[in-house]
């Protein structure tokens, strides 16, 4: 038997920096908008920026989640524009029940996780279809609640989530509460995936859920946890765009399908095993920043659909490429 | 003595998924324009009103098939429409002798989007699903940056494909009917339609068979495709001019994917059938016009899609063993 | 041969876009339509739903009918707060004719023409109907289907147009010039030469949005206020915030901000709010948060509208043909006033939800404001 | 007749991430000659003959067909130039039905058009020419492993092949089927057709092949004509020392208590067992194909439970519904294919080795503290001597002794009462072989017990202290340590104590 010189296997490596690809895009397209706008290097501006790319990163952390155990959450955007309305005609102005609400849209957000996530698990509907079937549901549900129409009003606590800014921050600046919420979410969902053992289950089951099930993994309780974790991003997401802007009827159109590309420029692989939270971080940034760079060319706004259309193909070729090139 | 002697199945087995759905649907229809009065809708001309109701899905739905069954996907089937419908109306501009023109030209460009999804999916190994919403993406923002604020309209004489008739058959009809026996007829009959459920079903068992699945996948990306340009064109003949937006405001990429699946063609490929999705286009069908007879409000119909599509395709997936995911 | 043509034709699409921009810009239609502004409506004081302006009329007699009949109405769609006001205003309206109204159906195209011509198709096979109602989805995709229509029973068209004179009467207000006419003017009359304006649109390609753009940008144009730019926001209140910050962040000086359609008219105040920069002049809408903001922070802005209650024209209008009444046609244009100022406290009802559109000559119907989503 | 070869490699070389496959490999067959390949699993059969089926690209060497240089890139072009093989793996179309999978890829068309009904009469001629009673008609999901497998054959006959290869054509075939499917290679081979015959049945090989070539670790040893090569010198050749060397030694205690019991164990593939695992104890199973004993291990680790009877471990009565519920109770499960099994192969070695400890502690669990912090488990998976670069590569990378150890080290972190072991060398190289059969010995030795189910006699014979042979379902008896195959095969067959009524029902 010949075997390949190996070094021995107790030879450990130095800790491998790795760095992600969804970074690298990040640093280049941010660079071509300072390179257009230098104030946008400005901290105050940063902060900013990250101010509103937050929905969507937090979106894609918890899509992320789904796309790691191997399925897709369409409903995601239905489940942000759900809350933003729920909030709305739930709190009608009295900023008191502000809180009690927001505790009540995260029961409802884990409520759907579930149901997506057992009819996935135990239906055995692919999740692709689950999740197109919730979408066109909840999104129903927000329509007929609200009349088809915003009601009432978001309180200026509410409001606050998405929309305050503290100034006179010593060294960046200005703060806004949007990017200290971003942060939580990150880092708890960092913490889920590498602070628990939830992540590498995740990672087991996505690759291969009939190894991992003979193995032990309790395949069915992790895919419905990712499923409830993607609807908690999306009501956390949900009410930071609705303190942002305010209420209305499509505040969440179109952006799972804006996460998935995220996660996928980001390197997480579709269908399952590959990916992390730095795919999702910085693949959400990286399409944040292509659109604002796309606003700051004054491109036609339809043809920046065309340039992240080409974007995401590029990103998942070449990332094909790589592995190819690997193997 | 072997012992196992196989009992035969049918052969075609998704024949009772589409015969059941066929027969829910239908009855749902009939049980509804009884209760509320509107027996009319049972008239010929009601039940070719239904019918009329399936053609534009179906078409899509027909290319949606072989793409599924190969065992990729197609999402951007919407936007193609779109594209088709514009150009085929700006390209005419009313003129009937651009008519041949205007259809050889998108029916071209259906097939050049066909072979650079199919490429990319099979030669590039690029997830079908990323590539095709990027195509997608990539069509609908050309087509809305070049042709957002034009107006062209269709050839009078084009516009018969939807509205003329004979025997009281719309041609519309007569053209869903002939595509998906042409279609059936492809899968069920044609070398082709073994290599597509081939494919699907195995790919390395198929290419240890010696078929060159590249090909095949590739091939099947430009059935749907031109699939998807007949429902542009269709769509074209029937809206007298086409917008750029038709084809996402008709929601055609899910739908589509959502009634193969109804139909019992599943996601992985190898096997499903015709028939299956034109059972599932037909539920689409009568939940629009049952809906309307019922006088259900706009979104409270929403939440019942959303609720039929996963019952619909959990009634034939509870059964699956293993895991999807 | 073919081939040749094919290629003129590839050539021929790459300078389409310049080409055919021109389509929404038509100068008569634009005088017309100013002129309309100031007209004086005929018809019941205070009832604007009822007033007409122009002298048109026509015969109906021959769609008489007695006794109770059913109305039908093919809806585009209750896609945005607009449609869903005005769609509780017909059924409100519809119910003040209890006495002669059997039945109303409704049927919704869910922004889909081909569903809506299938729809009319059913309604018109089915025989249930008196009158149809149409609110079409696009103008010329619903021409055929209204035209089979107008063959078997009277048809009533509103909001946009169907190319074809058979339906008895188009319902329509003044139009999108007298929009962008108010509104531009507005501005103009507020700002130097040399101010910038910035355009914020729902989405392009629609003829009721792009002709009032195209008449606010002539207006400006002659004016010479300098139009920094135009952008597409898809009636998305996040987007239209993020937009307006990224020219406030470039450090465009932005004066006046004009917007094709007022839903989004709070958001892109709320950049402004956010920046730390004082309010521009501002063209919105009769949506009640834009009225109670303006009201609140003392703005400069105007709120030109499409008002809704032409849906209860429409209710009215069918009616009126099956009574054998004349009614205004072929088209019955109805006035399109804008909120200025000095009328702006008359129109806010704090009862009312935030995209409330104030035009609807609702308030005296059955079930307000609890209909409309008021407490 | 010795004219120019139907088919001759030479120097044949192929080298796989970590695994030099074959190494200047030199191989012919006459036409009308059936040649046997033997040699140990990862000896480098199967990948010489994909090499020769257009599945893989050789690193050097040369194909030579009839004296011709060939170079396939498809599949497809090796098909075309008259090569047919049967795959070990199942390469069918479960929707489909037997004519499909018969003709798939070759259907019978005119101008793109299907002749369906010349394909179902051609598929009933061929099916009956090897003696399968198999509806064309009917779908293949619908058909037993062993049907299935004469499916595979029928597809490989269709061509008017000039060389064939059979790759374990028997294995999931009863005595009767393979008789007949003998007969038919010998048919074949009258009529000129080269066959290249891959088996571990030695008396098959010593009755059917002309010539035989032995492989080892990827080379070739010797091509000898059958009646040169006696079995013991092939056994000699194919494993490179004596086989009471390669097996780890018998334990000198006996074995102690009782560890697992399973009594009157039913499910839908499986009648009434009863058994008993004591701690110390390798306990082999053998069988043919369909025997139960792949259903044995199923219902084991929990995948196919039983439905009926008991099963205690310790003593204690627990429940094996669901594989979680096993693992917990301490079963651990060996699956024989590690790539859709037993492995999530784009994870890296360590995530593969720690898979069930993360699965069962609490989900809060710290995951780089105590039994799952990387120096743990580096030292359980150095300790078992895995070879890998860094622990952090892809599991997929490496070679499957490799794996197969890592997956061990899986459950030896998890405290695993009972291993359940599938074809535990299936696809493992002849050294990591010994090394596994050695861990298996002392994990028995700790005091713990393994069943392990094998299709490979000698191994069974070699590792096991106790074999039982099931026959349809049930266990038809068990032979104590040292006893010969042919005990064995006598009780797979069902013709030592089943009584003769049941064989037909």
């Amino acid at each position: 038997m010949m075997t390949v010189p190996q070094t021995s296997a107790s030879l450990r490596r130095p800790a491998r920096i790795a760095i992600n690809a969804g970074l690298v895009i990040f640093i280049a397209l941010y660079a071509a908008i300072g390179f257009l706008q230098p104030n946008y290097l400005e901290p105050g501006l940063f902060m900013n920026f990250l101010r509103r790319a937050a929905p969507l990163v937090i979106l894609a952390c918890g899509q992320l989640y789904v796309i790691l155990t191997g399925g897709f959450d369409l409903s995601m955007g239905a489940v942000a524009t759900l809350v933003v309305l729920a909030a709305s005609i739930l709190i009608n102005g009295d900023p008191d029940t502000t809180w009690a609400v927001i505790g009540a849209l995260y029961v409802m957000g884990v409520s759907i996780g579930l149901v997506n996530g057992f009819v996935v698990a135990f239906l055995k509907v692919p999740s692709i279809i689950t999740t197109l079937g919730t979408m066109l549901l909840v999104n129903g549900l927000a329509l007929a609640w609200s009349g088809g129409a915003a009601r009432g009003d978001l309180p200026d606590n509410f409001r606050n989530l998405g929309r305050l800014v503290w100034r006179d921050v010593s060294v960046i600046g200005t703060l806004p509460l949007a990017a200290v919420v971003l942060a939580g979410f990150v880092a708890l969902a960092w913490f889920g995936l590498n602070g628990t053992v939830y992540g590498k289950r995740a990672l087991a089951v996505g690759d291969n859920p009939r190894a991992a099930e003979l193995a032990g993994t309790p395949v069915a309780a992790t895919r419905i946890l990712a499923f409830v974790v993607s609807a908690v991003s999306a009501v956390t997401a949900g009410i930071l765009l609705g303190g942002f802007s305010g209420v209305s009827v499509n505040a969440g159109e179109g952006l799972e399908l804006q996460a998935i590309a995220a996660c996928v420029i980001g390197g997480a692989q579709l269908l399952g095993g590959r990916g992390s939270v730095w795919s999702a971080v910085f693949g959400a940034l990286s399409l944040f920043a292509l659109f604002t760079l796309l606003n700051l060319l004054g491109l036609p706004q339809a043809l920046r659909d065309s340039i992240q259309g080409v974007i995401l193909i590029a990103a998942v070729g070449a990332s094909m490429w790589r592995t190819r090139r690997r193997n | 003595m072997t012992t196992n002697i196989a009992k035969p199945k049918p052969a075609i087995p998704d024949l009772p998924v589409a015969v059941l759905l066929a027969g829910l649907s239908i009855g749902f229809f009939a049980v509804v324009a009884l209760v509320t009065g509107e027996t009319a809708q049972l008239s010929g001309e009601g039940i070719a009103g239904l019918l009329q109701r399936m053609v534009a899905l179906g078409l899509v739905a027909l290319g949606q098939t072989f793409v599924i069954l190969v065992g990729s996907i197609d999402l951007s089937v919407a936007a193609l429409i779109s594209a088709v419908a514009v150009l085929a109306s700006h390209v005419m501009q009313g003129d009937p002798a651009m008519m041949l023109p205007a259809v050889l030209l998108c029916l071209g460009f259906c097939a050049v989007v066909g072979f650079v999804n199919g490429a990319l999916v099979a030669y590039g190994g690029i997830n079908p699903l990323i590539v095709t919403l990027g195509t997608g993406l990539i069509i609908q923002g050309v087509l809305a940056a070049s042709f957002g604020v034009l107006q062209g309209a269709v050839a009078r004489e084009f516009q018969v494909i939807a509205y003329g008739s004979v025997l009281g058959v719309p041609y519309s009809l007569l053209l869903l009917a002939t595509l998906s026996l042409a279609a059936g007829f492809v899968l069920d009959r044609t070398l082709f339609g073994a290599r597509i459920y081939a494919v699907g079903g195995n790919p390395d068992g198929a290419r240890l068979a010696g078929i060159r699945t590249e090909r095949v996948i590739l091939s099947a990306h430009m059935v749907a495709s031109l699939f998807a340009g007949a429902a542009g064109l269709y769509l074209a003949a029937r809206l007298q001019s086409g917008t750029p937006w038709i084809g996402r405001d008709g929601i055609y990429d899910l739908e589509s994917i959502a009634v193969t699946v109804i139909g019992g063609t599943i996601l992985a490929g190898g096997k499903g059938g015709v028939a299956g999705t034109l059972a599932g286009v037909l539920l689409f069908a009568t939940l629009d016009a049952g809906f309307n007879m019922l006088g259900i409000d706009a979104f409270l119909k929403q939440v019942l899609r959303g609720a039929i599509v996963i019952a619909a395709v959990a009634v034939h997936a509870v059964r699956t063993k293993g895991h999807v995911a | 041969m073919t081939m040749r043509t094919l290629l003129a034709t590839t050539v021929a699409l790459t300078f389409a876009g310049q080409a055919l921009a021109q389509d929404f810009n038509d100068p008569a239609e634009f005088k017309k339509q100013r002129e309309q502004l100031s007209m004086t409506p005929q018809g019941p004081e205070g009832q604007p739903w009822a007033q007409h302006l122009g002298d048109g009329m026509v015969d109906t007699a021959k769609y008489k009918k007695d006794g109770q009949v059913t109305l039908c109405f093919s809806n585009a769609g209750v896609f945005n707060p607009w449609r869903v006001v005005g769609l509780n205003n017909l059924n409100a309206e519809a119910e003040l004719h209890k006495d002669r109204l059997q039945q109303l159906i409704v049927v919704d195209a869910e922004g889909k023409d081909d569903k809506q011509i299938s729809d009319i198709e059913a309604l018109v096979s089915g025989g249930k109907c008196d009158a149809l109602i149409v609110s079409p989805n696009t103008t010329a995709a619903l021409t055929p289907a209204v035209e089979a229509a107008c063959a078997k029973l009277p048809v009533i068209v509103f909001d946009r147009g169907v190319n074809t004179s058979c339906p008895v009467t188009y319902i329509h207000p003044v139009g999108g010039y007298g929009f962008g006419i108010t509104s531009g003017e507005f501005i103009a009359s507020k700002l130097k030469k040399g101010d910038n304006v910035l355009a914020l649109r729902i989405m392009p390609g629609v003829d009721v949005l792009e002709t009032r753009y195209s008449a606010a940008k002539n207006i400006f144009d002659e004016a010479g206020i300098n139009v920094v730019g135009s952008e597409f926001t898809g009636s998305d209140r996040a987007k239209t915030k993020s937009v307006v910050e990224d020219y406030i962040n470039r450090g465009e000086k932005i004066d006046a901000v004009w917007m094709d359609a007022g839903d989004t008219a709070t958001a892109a105040l709320e950049a402004f709010e956010d920046a730390g920069l004082p309010y521009p002049v501002i063209s919105g809408e009769d949506q009640q948060d834009f009225l109670r903001k303006w009201q609140s922070e003392k703005l400069t802005a105007i709120g030109p509208s499409y008002p809704t209650y032409q849906w209860r024209t429409a209710v009215i209008a069918a009616l009126d043909v099956l009574d054998g009444k004349q009614v205004p046609g072929p088209e019955w244009v109805l006035p399109q006033p804008a909120i200025t100022e000095d009328v702006l406290a008359k129109y806010i009802d704090e009862r009312m939800p935030p995209l409330h559109y104030s035009l609807c000559g609702c308030q005296e119907l059955p079930g307000y404001p609890e209909r409309w989503g008021g407490k | 007749m010795m004219a120019v070869p139907a088919l001759s490699m030479t120097g044949i070389s192929k080298v796989f991430p970590g695994v030099r496959a074959l190494d200047g490999v030199d191989f012919e067959c006459l036409s009308g000659e059936v040649h046997a390949i033997c040699g140990e699993n990862g000896a480098g059969k199967s990948t010489l003959m994909k090499i020769l089926g257009g599945s893989y690209r050789p690193d050097a060497g040369t194909i030579q067909l009839a004296g011709q240089a060939v170079r396939f890139t498809h599949p497809r072009q090796a098909a075309e130039a008259g090569i047919a093989i049967i795959h070990q793996e199942l390469s069918l179309l479960p929707h489909r039905t037997v004519a499909e999978n018969i003709f798939m890829g070759r259907e019978i068309a005119r101008r793109g058009l299907l002749d369906k009904a010349g394909m179902r009469r051609k598929a009933a001629a061929l099916l009956s020419r090897i003696g399968a009673a198999i509806d064309p008609q009917a779908l293949v999901s619908s058909l037993s492993i062993a049907l299935q497998q004469l499916v595979e054959i029928a597809k490989a006959l269709l061509m008017d092949a000039r060389i064939l290869v059979m790759d374990e054509p028997t294995a999931a075939l009863d005595e009767r089927d393979s008789r007949a499917l003998l007969g038919l290679v010998e048919g074949l081979r009258r009529e000129g057709v080269s066959i290249i015959y891959i088996s571990h049945r030695m008396p098959e090989v010593m009755a059917i092949a002309d010539r035989i070539t032995i492989l080892k670790d990827g080379k070739k040893v010797w091509t000898r004509p059958c009646d040169a090569a006696p079995i013991d010198e092939i056994v000699r050749a194919m494993v490179g020392r004596d086989l009471k060397d390669f097996y780890p030694a018998t334990p000198v205690s006996a074995p102690g208590e009782v560890l697992l019991a399973v009594e009157g164990g039913t499910n839908a593939g499986l009648r009434d067992l009863t058994f008993e695992v004591r701690a110390g104890e390798i306990i082999g199973v053998a069988g043919l194909e369909d025997s139960g004993k792949g259903a044995l291990a199923q219902a084991l680790v929990g995948d196919v439970p039983f439905t009926g009877g008991a099963v205690t471990l310790r003593g204690k009565r627990i429940a094996l519904r669901t594989p979680r519920q096993a693992t917990a109770a301490g079963i651990g499960y060996l699956p024989g294919d590690r790539k859709s099994e037993g492995l999530a192969l784009r994870q890296s070695v360590r995530d593969n080795a720690l898979l069930t400890l993360r699965s069962l502690m609490g989900l809060f669990t710290r995951p780089q503290q105590g039994a799952l912090a990387h120096d743990v488990i580096d030292e359980r998976l150095g300790a078992m001597d895995v070879r890998a670069a860094d622990f952090g590569q892809e599991i997929g990378t490496l070679s499957g002794g490799n794996q197969q150890k890592a997956i061990i080290v899986r459950w030896l972190a998890q405290a695993s009462d009972i291993l359940v072991f599938v074809e535990p060398t299936r696809g493992i190289d002849i050294a990591a072989k010994a090394a596994i059969y050695e861990t298996m010995r002392a994990f028995a030795d700790s005091g713990r017990g393994i069943v392990v189910i094998s299709s490979d006699m000698p191994e069974l014979i070699g590792i096991a202290d106790r074999v039982l042979v099931m026959h349809q379902g049930r266990v038809s008896g068990a032979v104590p340590r040292g006893a010969n195959e042919e005990d064995i095969m006598h009780l797979a067959l069902g013709l030592a104590d089943a009584p003769r009524g049941e064989a037909g029902a």
